[in-house]
């Protein structure tokens, strides 16, 4: 097992841990993107062949890495970031509503 | 062929249309009276099918016992219907028609998912018809649509046991989950322990809707219990049971209506012993019983009901404006009295003398003769305050004709019914062998009634009494207040901390993962 | 009392994360340990047929327009989402934006930069299908110039040079031009974004002009992302 | 099979023109909005009556190596609750809508497509991209008021369903990485060799993540959060489709890629049914808690999810069945309620219990629709919710879960206890002076035609059976639908 997927855990559990433990609602859009990043990192890495070439066919080449995990990478990443931006955008808003940033103040909605 | 219940359900949709005041008396006249005559010229052994999803459903089915109760049930229709219509808006009119269309799918259905259907449609109309009626009984309403349909679902719990069972719906052999049947039939007849509703119900609501919904709520119950669970013979002591429980309970109240919901607990009493007994006297002495209970209780309901939209208030010493004022109604309340007194040549001798036949066991014999002495007891405060009390009410208003018509009618059955009581068994074909002017039933039947005069008189100042009401404890309050108390602390945990949300979803992912890889 | 609560709440929430680090590990040890390199017969084939069947010498290219081209429709309408949400939260007032002073280097390098930004954008975008690049890296770039106005000479400059309404015509033309070249491929009588399957010339693999639809797709893209991400920029700053 | 596509991309058109519409041509806004619609509910007929049998449309004319459509009688009935929902939403909205109108339709047709293609395609990886084009403009409706609570809401609904979304992702990642192919036939295929342990843990991150989404107890409190101040017409959706396309995702998946084999061994059945008796029991609880009328229904909406949950999850051909006519059921009886209290808030702004009180002596015929869709959704005869209630119990008997069949009884009387709670409300006579807006015909006609279909589906129930009769096969036999898929 490659140490990189150990990276990919980490990265996981890291931003699993900052969106529960974190107040901070800018923190825990961080939170998302780290999780967001683990996974391109996983795409990534499971596109990956030892002595590969990237996926650029100017030339009839021995062995190529996988190119649909690097599509998929790129597709998730526009989405990851309009999700973020949208929650940033949000987040704004709530803002200016609540004068705080701290989630646990948000509790106009209960019951 | 059209049913009656059908009939009944058309309409109610036809009253959707804006008729004037004129069609509106026309058509439900209309529609009662077909229902009488579609109801007398049905043959027994008729029967319609239906697939309806996988099941074949039989809707419609016609026996002897079944088209005795339709009978009582169209002819009560009759009467409740032009009793109520100068009252009640076009709205509740439709209701009531509803109403009756339910109870009589219900009567004549020939499996038990048609029953279930019109069991809750019955249940949803009368109490819209409780919810509607005036701002007073939306508690009442509350409390009874939960009471019944707690009931039902009951019923329907029973049904499905039933069906995975055996694999159909037929009415007849019902092998498994008794209990549940019970449970509901028990919440439909206002058994002692599950009568909570019928009180409430019936003293809340407006006078014509108690009137309509003591022609059919319990007496459907009855029927079904005929159906799916006579002859079980220990229910006849908790028939036994319930009936003294209401004996006791109507000897309290202050108010007429009361007096009357606790004596159909009484009466429904004497339905089912006779049920339970299990023979075919038994169940033939218990549904002419229903027929006679119909129609003296529906006219003593119509009574205090005249009382009522006379004086505005339904308290003993308002039934004192019967008289000379009132014939009809006076005359109605008399024989209706006689009637349920069990008294020789009214109506409720002939049924009471067939289950008196029908019983081996001598406790019950006991048990009857007391309750008919308890009844007889009741009722004679009634007519104590009705005619021989010195009352100054005066009549203002005099009750419309309709009124009248109806609690006639249903006179002139009853006093039909006491003198011949043969009529009843020669209009469906069932013959019970009984001499019912004999001797010894006339002796017996006449006893309870002889002994309770002077026991009435003896101990007058006991019974004619205004008691305080002592016990009032509702277990179903207070299952209410768990219920509240626990939604109570679980929307409290619900305060709205994202952080608190989320640790809730990842200790549940990893609960999730536990599960599945170990 | 309290202190414990808290120190407790947090252990349990590491207890959580570490439970969850745990099982990742665990079940990434056991896929590593299967036979999993056999299971690529369809990046094998597009790897080899690829080219020939798309004209796209950018595989990944060929996967996002032409293959997966479904996909990318549908990120695109992520983007356009994003887009509409923030462009529709921000206020109708004009709040200034705290104007960061800068030096005269900042803004003459400015000028100087959005040219050459424009030229690598197109190139992207019109290359894309040979090189790396593509429409999302390209409209990037290309939205980088609306950004940079906004950064240095305020957003209100920024918005007078790129409309905001234009932005968004823009941003929806994109999409559109996008379906509309999708349904090219079912007016030749094949599929919704059909290319070489429609009897589109593929051309030489290699070539700019090449690839049938794909560089159109390229370009429709392009704009899109462009416009989206200046809306979206524009709209997060504009913000007070 | 040309119209499958069309089904997905005629609402993202419609919703780009509006946004060109928004600028340059604002006369044509409401006329575009109609025909799309009507045209749309032609196109979605067209294609539910040829989901059977079931036929593939290749986008790209790829086949194999590209993205599917597959329309199947399962995803027939999902394009039916579009057909039967988004016409009277879309006439209910043009009028009700007064602020952010074209946002609201653009968000609402993307929304739309996000749920058609969810249902529509056959991709993995595809299902990922639209469960995100719907989630995200479903979030954009929540927030649409703008008013604090509806920022919070969908605040919090973003996190959640970001949350969910990235669980998804990451199994979609593993089983492209285990299989090497991402359509859904081939990974079922490929999926017989994958070891138990593997393939359980794929499954309980699909299952974590799509019930973040379904919103089943302890994970459903983002859900009355989001109904609460949102605009109601999108509430109808969002109860009727969104939440029930999770549903149909999470059960694709399961039943497609897992198969059902797998499913009764790893315990996913019991541990579902289970579930989903705690759910409708907790929230019918606190529905009864409620005063707001829109979190009312929303809890009620987690209840009869959880029903659908139980019938989906006990695994017989009856399970399925009465499952899915839940489904259909529940969005319709949901949508009338929902609509009906628009059209309370849209004429006194009417939020919670109280502020309802005898108005139905103002709208009888709205009172009495109200009246009949929520006695259909308390599981009452002779309406549709009865039926349906009824196949999941007697399902549920068969199988053997018979606590859950017990207590679904029991919900039924708790579900009664809150819902006659605003009957009696409504029904309650109010004296104060209320001035109230006229609602129009298009408005309330939209409302009486959903209520309507809960009476006309109690009594006739063949008439959507028809239907939902032909899942079953495609779901409990897999190969099947993989035969289907493969064109074998």
């Amino acid at each position: 097992m490659q140490i990189s997927y150990i990276a990919v855990i980490i990265l996981f559990c890291l931003g699993i841990y900052t969106i529960i433990s974190n107040k901070n609602i800018i923190k825990m859009v961080m939170g998302f993107t780290i999780l967001e990043s683990s996974l391109i990192l996983l795409l990534i890495l499971i596109s990956y062949t030892p002595g590969g070439t990237a996926p650029i066919l100017d030339r009839q080449y021995e062995i190529v890495v996988d190119p649909i995990p690097q599509a998929l990478a790129l597709t998730t990443i526009v989405i990851g970031g309009s999700v973020t931006a949208v929650m940033l955008a949000v987040t704004i808003k709530l803002y200016k509503r609540y004068r705080t940033l701290n989630v646990d103040k948000l509790r106009k909605l209960r019951g | 062929m059209i049913t009656p219940g059908f009939l009944y359900f058309i309409g109610a949709i036809l009253l959707l249309f804006p008729v004037y005041e004129k069609l509106k008396y026309m058509l439900s006249f209309l529609v009662t009276v077909a229902a009488i005559i579609i109801t007398l010229h049905l043959i027994p052994g008729y029967s319609v099918q239906l697939d309806f999803l996988t099941f074949t459903l039989v809707p419609f089915k016609v026996d002897n016992i079944n088209k005795l109760t339709g009978l009582i049930f169209a002819v009560g229709g009759l009467a409740a219907v032009i009793y109520s219509i100068s009252m009640c808006s076009l709205s509740h009119l439709r209701l009531i028609f509803v109403f009756i269309g339910s109870a009589l799918t219900a009567v004549f259905s020939g499996d038990l998912f048609t029953l279930y259907v019109a069991w809750e449609l019955m249940t949803i109309s009368s109490s819209f018809l409780i919810i509607m009626t005036s701002d007073v009984t939306k508690k009442t309403g509350y409390y009874y649509f939960l009471m019944h349909v707690a009931g039902g679902l009951s019923l329907l719990w029973g049904i499905f046991l039933q069906y995975s069972a055996t694999g159909n719906f037929s009415l007849n052999n019902i092998e498994v989950g008794i209990p549940f049947f019970m449970i509901a039939i028990a919440i439909k007849l206002a058994f002692v322990g599950f009568h909570t509703w019928l009180p409430l119900a019936y003293s809340k609501a407006p006078f014509y809707v108690a009137v309509i919904l003591s022609i059919y709520t319990t007496k459907v119950g009855v029927y079904v219990m005929s159906r799916l669970l006579s002859g079980i013979n220990s229910l006849a002591y908790a028939g036994l049971i319930s009936a003294l429980f209401g004996i006791a309970m109507s000897l309290k109240q202050k108010r007429v209506l009361k007096l009357l919901c606790y004596s159909i607990i009484i009466q429904v009493g004497f339905m089912i012993i006779g049920i339970s007994i299990g023979t075919t006297e038994g169940i033939t002495g218990a549904i002419f019983h229903l027929v006679n209970h119909i129609l003296y209780k529906t006219v003593l309901f119509m009574v205090v009901g005249v009382v009522i939209y006379t004086t505005g208030k339904d308290s003993f010493e308002n039934l004192g404006i019967m008289g000379r004022k009132l014939p009809i109604t006076s005359i109605a309340t008399f024989v209706a009295f006689m009637g349920i007194a069990g008294v020789p040549f009214f109506n409720g001798y002939m049924s009471k003398s067939i289950i008196k036949e029908a019983i081996q066991d001598p406790i019950l014999t006991l048990g009857l003769n007391v309750m008919s002495f308890g009844t007889c007891i009741i009722f004679l405060k009634f007519i104590y305050y009705a005619f021989f009390k010195n009352s100054d009410r005066k009549v203002d208003k005099k009750p419309p004709v309709s009124m009248q018509l109806g609690i006639g009618f249903l006179t002139v059955l009853m006093l039909l019914v006491g003198i011949h009581p043969f009529f009843l068994e020669n209009l469906t074909n069932m013959h019970v062998d009984l001499h019912y002017f004999d001797k010894k039933h006339l002796l017996s039947g006449i006893q309870p009634f002889l002994w309770s005069i002077p026991i009435f008189i003896l101990f007058k100042k006991y019974i004619v009494k205004n008691y305080e009401r002592f016990l009032y404890f509702d277990i179903y309050l207070n299952m209410a207040k768990l219920f509240m108390t626990t939604g109570y602390h679980l929307s409290n945990y619900h305060d709205g901390k994202l952080n608190k949300y989320l640790l809730w979803a990842t200790s549940t992912l990893i609960i999730l993962l536990l599960l599945f890889m170990f | 009392m309290n202190r414990i609560n808290v120190i407790s709440k947090k252990l349990y929430k590491i207890g959580l994360v570490v439970s969850l680090a745990i099982f990742l590990l665990f079940i990434f040890y056991d896929i590593h340990n299967l036979e999993s390199n056999s299971k690529r017969y369809l990046s094998d084939h597009y790897i080899s047929e690829g080219v020939q069947e798309t004209g796209a010498i950018n595989i990944v290219t060929s996967v996002l327009y032409d293959y997966r081209a479904f996909d990318t429709l549908g990120e695109a309408t992520v983007l356009l989402t994003a887009a509409a949400i923030l462009s529709f939260l921000v206020p109708i007032t004009k709040d200034k934006m705290r104007g960061t002073p800068f030096t005269i280097i900042v803004s003459q390098t400015t000028q100087v930069f959005i040219p050459f930004l424009a030229i690598l954008g197109m190139y992207l975008i019109f290359f894309g299908h040979l090189a790396p690049g593509g429409g999302f890296v390209g409209g990037v770039v290309i939205a980088l110039i609306p950004i940079l106005l906004t950064i240095t000479y305020r957003v209100e400059f920024s918005e007078y040079k790129f409309k905001p309404d234009k932005k968004k015509v823009s941003e929806d033309i994109g999409a559109i031009g996008f379906v509309l070249i999708g349904l090219l491929g079912i007016l030749t009588g094949s599929n919704f974004l059909a290319n070489g399957q429609a009897n589109v010339s593929l051309g030489d693999a290699g070539e700019l002009i090449s690839a049938g639809l794909i560089p159109y797709l390229n370009i429709m893209i392009g704009i899109k992302v462009g416009a989206g991400l200046a809306i979206i920029f524009n709209s997060l700053i504009k913000e007070k | 099979m040309e119209a499958a596509v069309w089904v997905i991309i005629l609402p993202l058109l419609t919703a780009f023109f509006i946004g060109i519409s928004k600028v340059y041509v604002k006369k044509i806004f409401v006329p575009l909005v109609i025909s799309s619609a009507i045209i749309y509910l032609y196109l979605l007929i067209l294609v539910i009556n040829n989901s059977y049998p079931p036929n593939v449309y290749s986008v790209g004319a790829w086949r194999l190596i590209g993205i599917n459509l597959m329309v199947d009688p399962f995803s027939g009935l999902f394009l039916l609750i579009i057909a039967l929902l988004f016409l009277p939403v879309i006439i209910f909205s043009v009028k009700y809508i007064k602020s952010y109108k074209h946002e609201y339709f653009i968000f609402t047709y993307i929304m739309t497509a996000g749920i058609a293609g969810m249902v529509l395609t056959a991709d993995l990886f595809n299902l990922y991209v639209f469960l995100e084009v719907s989630s995200l403009s479903s979030c954009a409706l929540v927030a649409l008021k703008k008013t604090n609570k509806g920022l919070e809401g969908a605040y919090k609904y973003l996190v959640m369903s970001t949350l969910g979304s990235f669980f998804i992702l990451l199994a979609t990642i593993l089983t492209y990485y285990l299989t090497g192919t991402l359509n859904i036939a081939e990974i079922s295929l490929e999926f017989n060799e994958i070891p138990f342990k593997i393939k359980s843990a794929l499954m309980a991150f699909f299952v974590f993540g799509y019930v973040l989404k379904i919103g089943l107890i302890p994970l459903h409190f983002w859900l009355p959060d989001t109904y609460e101040d949102s605009p109601i017409p999108y509430n109808v959706l969002s109860s009727g489709l969104v939440m029930k396309s999770a549903v149909y995702a999470l059960i694709k998946v399961l039943y497609i890629i897992f198969g059902i084999d797998f499913l009764d061994k790893s315990g996913l059945l019991q541990i579902g049914v289970f579930w989903g008796v705690i759910t409708f029991i907790v929230a019918h609880l606190l529905a009864f808690q409620q005063s707001n009328l829109s979190r009312l229904l929303a809890y009620s909406s987690i209840a009869q999810i959880a029903y659908i949950m139980i019938g989906l999850f006990v695994g017989t051909e009856g399970g399925l069945i009465g499952g899915n006519f839940h489904i259909l059921n529940h969005a319709i009886m949901k949508g009338t309620l929902f609509l009906v209290t628009a059209i309370f808030y849209y004429s006194l702004s009417a939020v919670n219990i109280e502020d309802i009180k005898g108005l139905a002596y103002k709208f009888p015929i709205l009172s009495f629709t109200f009246v009949v869709a929520s006695l259909a959704i308390v599981g009452l005869p002779p309406f549709n919710g009865f039926i349906s209630k009824w196949l999941i119990v007697e399902a549920a008997l068969e199988s053997g879960f018979v606590y859950a069949a017990f207590f679904i009884l029991v919900g039924t009387f708790l579900s009664l206890t809150y819902y006659l709670k605003v009957i009696i409300t409504l029904y309650t006579k109010n004296d104060k002076e209320i001035v109230v807006e006229e609602p129009g015909l298009s408005l309330s006609l939209p409302t009486i035609f959903l209520g309507s279909l809960c009476i006309v589906f109690g009594v006739v129930p063949s008439l959507p059976l028809r239907l939902i009769n032909k899942i079953p096969t495609f779901l409990l036999d897999n190969g099947e639908y993989i035969r289907v898929l493969l064109g074998g």
